[in-house]
């Protein structure tokens, strides 16, 4: 392992990770029942059958809250790895990471301010 | 077509294919009867006596079906509790069929039995949902006590654990 | 107050017949269903009456004709009762509705129609409420045959 | 000028309406918070309703055809499957109704042993309402609570008629069986470990700042909203108006005992919720008065093997746990009825739904059915 260096603990993992996954779905492949019918394959509405289009244009309001949600979802993934080797950075990556939350804050304090986040 | 219905007849010719297929088998069933997804379907008395089942005192998350599922992909035991009636016999096979496989059904209570107090004069009553979709288990009462109904899950089980991969040879003198 | 409520009946309604009834107030029985709305607008508003809540509205079937009977009280003292009766004839006769003087009647006259078949004349939207919506016959009448053909699993 | 033809780019602002569809969606039949197989046909604009009406008659069973072939006695045991949360008071106002038809007087004693088991019903029917009413916001610690109280009620209950929900306990002119040995200590142990739930309730849901932001405030319900669909019980006394047939209309032995008609003015969710807690309590001080006060006497009047009421009608009614209930019975001299109509609350405390649901948002439909708590059996009969 010395000569893979820190690649290879990586590399393992998603040796690992993916044979797991792919075991764990080949045998429920192998032992599940396929018999679909075309109930079955309808849309479930609680016992009725289904009523209405599906596809139906939607307000744009949801399509913000997405976009919001989105914003502060990849911030949160910046955070994880900074969190995990914190005490390696001292003061200099402390600040850096406050300015980046900073300038989120500043984000979120538009889109407040802005109503965004008020159901209309 | 599965390629589970085409391999187990296929290894069962092999001399040692049938002590693996058992084993499968056992390991299927154990972990199918153990953990069984019921549906949250109540439609009268009965259904109450099935949340009394859930809750703290009698408790059938011991035997492994804690989680009530509201949806019928994530459910695979669906348990008529209360009166069937014809506006709803509908509904009851749409549910039925929108469940996935293997999926097993409770008859709980006498009206999902046979029509239970409603089966002599009553218009709107469907007597026994059996005439509907088919039944694993019968459990009479009116309502029965939440002690029946886990007997119930338990004889469940019990059927659970003789269930056997299609395609094999039937075993002789066994229940159809 | 609820001794003299038979004489105010007799007052205010000259054409109908007013009977007593045991511990469950006076029973007024009208000419037929067309005198029904002006006879609740005058329950509900005149001041000896205010029967503000209908409490029950059902039907009867006495045979050779049908009866609508109506239950009323005043929420100020649901301790006062009063029936009111109107005769229907089994077919072909419109009711005119209630549901716009009681909210609670449209639903009451959706069952009446289902179980008995009464039609009601200005019903926002007369249709069965309880059974399936091509369900024949109506159950509740007594010459109803409960035929098994009948019964599909049609949703 | 065919200046005009092309608006000004200026006026194309965001602010032009963007026409969305409606989408229609089932809350059909088969559904965790309907109480029961009912249907609710929505119309929705994104989150906001536009319209529910609510469709019934999946349990219905055709009871009051059936009451025409059965005798009375035998129809008593249908009672309960009315409203078997508080089956209790459903046989009680069926055994009034017929008991006003043949002018038959209950001794004192059946009355209070009727008070007393139609109290514990209520009691046990209100505690159903609160664990479902938790469990619909997302809190399931309120239903394990509950349900273990219940458990406690029911083990009395059957005790006293030997069923634990459908109790057919009640017979026209008195009582089935006298108090077993044993049950009055117990129900006493009861009371005094009841006395102090309610104060964890309130500490588990009435105090909880996310259960008291979803409930404030919805589904409105106005005295003339409520007076014009009929709306009884708890829902009405929610909204102000103090109706309660056990004071106003007192019945049975009601005016020996002291209890109070819990009213709050504000109308919404949340004061339907605090209506019903507080009445857990008034429930549990009458059962007390029972039991301390019952007199002596035998359980039930003297009735014929064969009940065979004179020709006539009559129409009694009990304040059951969701309002007033009601039998209608007609009686044409021989042993069966002409006609048993059956006045039920839930019915009409649901047709004020669709009402109470205009301009809601999605997740509060479920707080509001949920403090409205109606039956679906019972509705459908």
């Amino acid at each position: 392992m010395q000569t893979l260096g820190s690649y290879g603990s990586i590399v393992a993992a998603l040796v690992v990770g993916v044979t797991c996954l792919g075991a764990g779905m080949f045998v429920s492949w192998i032992f599940r029942p396929d018999r679909p019918s075309t109930v079955k394959l309808e849309p479930y509405e609680c016992g009725e059958p289904p009523v209405g289009p599906a596809l139906v244009r939607f307000r744009t309001y949801f399509y913000l809250f997405a976009i919001v949600f989105v914003i502060f979802d990849v911030e949160a993934v910046f955070l994880l790895p900074w969190a995990v080797a914190f005490r390696g950075f001292g003061l200099f990556g402390f600040a850096e990471m406050l300015v980046f939350v900073g300038i989120l804050l500043l984000g979120l304090a538009y889109a407040w301010r802005k109503g965004v986040l008020k159901w209309q | 077509m599965a390629i589970v219905e085409k391999w187990p007849a296929f290894t069962e010719r092999f001399p040692g294919g049938g002590l693996l297929l058992t084993s499968i088998e056992f390991f299927l069933n154990w972990g199918r009867k153990n953990s069984l997804w019921p549906l949250t379907f109540g439609l009268s008395c009965c259904a109450i006596e099935m949340f009394c089942t859930g809750a703290p005192r009698y408790d059938w998350a011991r035997l492994g079906n804690e989680v009530l599922r509201a949806s019928p992909r994530q459910a695979d035991m669906m348990v008529v509790a209360g009166t069937v009636c014809w506006k709803m016999a509908g509904r009851i096979q749409r549910l039925y069929e929108q469940m996935a496989e293997p999926r097993y059904v409770i008859a709980m209570g006498a009206c999902a039995v046979s029509g239970g107090p409603f089966h002599f004069d009553s218009y709107g009553t469907v007597r026994g949902v059996d005439q509907l979709i088919p039944v694993d288990i019968y459990l009479p009462g009116c309502p029965p006590k939440p002690e029946a109904l886990l007997h119930a899950v338990l004889e469940l089980e019990k059927k659970i654990a003789a269930d056997r991969l299609p395609g094999r040879r039937p075993v002789k003198g066994a229940r159809p | 107050m609820n001794a003299s409520l038979p004489e105010a009946l007799r007052a205010a309604f000259p054409g109908a017949a007013v009977e007593e009834r045991g511990g469950f107030g006076p029973v007024l029985v009208l000419g037929g269903g067309a005198a029904l709305p002006e006879a609740c607008r005058a329950l509900r508003s005149q001041p000896e009456f205010v029967f503000d809540v209908l409490e029950d509205y059902t039907a009867l079937d006495e045979g050779d004709r049908l009866q609508l009977v109506l239950h009323f009280i005043r929420s100020e003292e649901p301790a006062v009762q009063l029936t009111v009766k109107a005769p229907v004839a089994r077919t072909g006769e419109e009711v005119p509705t209630l549901s716009g003087l009681f909210g609670s009647a449209e639903w009451y006259e959706r069952e009446i129609f289902d179980l008995f078949g009464v039609r009601f004349a200005g019903h926002p939207d007369l249709r069965r409420i309880l059974l399936p919506e091509d369900w024949q016959g109506h159950p509740l009448l007594k010459d109803y045959r409960d035929d098994k053909t009948l019964h599909r699993t049609g949703d | 000028m065919d200046h005009d033809a092309f608006p000004d780019p200026g006026s194309m602002t965001a602010d032009l309406p963007l026409v969305t569809d409606e989408l229609t969606l089932n809350m059909g039949p088969q559904h965790p918070s309907t109480h029961g197989a009912m249907r609710l046909i929505l119309r929705l604009d994104g989150e906001r309703v536009v319209s529910a009406s609510p469709d019934i008659g999946f349990i219905h069973r055709g009871m009051e055809k059936m009451a025409e072939t059965l005798t009375y006695l035998q129809y008593i045991y249908l009672t309960d499957r009315l409203d078997y949360l508080s089956s209790m008071l459903n046989e009680w106002s069926y055994c009034r109704a017929a008991e006003a038809l043949a002018g038959i007087e209950v001794p004192r004693r059946a009355e209070y042993l009727r008070v007393l088991a139609g109290e514990l019903s209520r009691l046990a029917s209100h505690l159903v309402w609160l664990g479902s009413m938790g469990m619909d916001l997302g809190a399931f610690t309120p239903l394990t609570y509950t349900f273990r109280e219940r458990e406690m009620i029911l083990d009395l209950l059957e005790m006293l008629s030997g069923q634990r929900m459908t109790f057919n306990y009640l017979r026209i002119g008195g009582v089935a069986r006298d108090l077993p040995p044993g049950f009055a200590d117990r129900a006493r142990a009861f009371l005094d470990y009841f006395a102090g739930m309610p104060d964890i309730y309130d500490r588990l849901l009435s105090d909880n700042a996310i259960f008291l932001a979803r409930m404030r405030g919805q589904g409105r319900l106005t005295p003339e909203l409520a007076r014009s669909h009929a709306v009884t019980g708890p829902n009405l006394r929610g909204c102000g108006v103090a109706l309660d047939l056990r004071r106003s209309d007192p019945y049975s032995v009601y005016p020996d005992f002291d209890f109070e008609v819990v009213t709050r003015p504000e109308g919404d969710a949340l004061a339907r919720y605090r209506v019903r807690v507080e009445e857990m309590r008034q429930s549990a001080r009458i059962v007390r008065q029972a039991l301390d006060g019952l007199p002596a006497g035998d359980i039930s009047a003297k009735v014929g093997r064969v009940f065979r009421p004179p020709a006539g009608e009559a129409y009694a009614r009990v304040e059951s746990s969701r309002g007033i209930q009601g039998f209608y019975l007609v009686s044409d001299g021989s042993t069966q009825p002409a006609r048993c109509r059956i006045r039920v609350p839930s019915f009409a405390n649901l047709s004020v739904l669709p009402e109470l649901l205009r301009g809601v948002h999605v997740a509060d439909i479920v707080a509001i059915m949920g403090s409205i708590d109606f039956i679906v059996p019972e509705i459908d009969r």
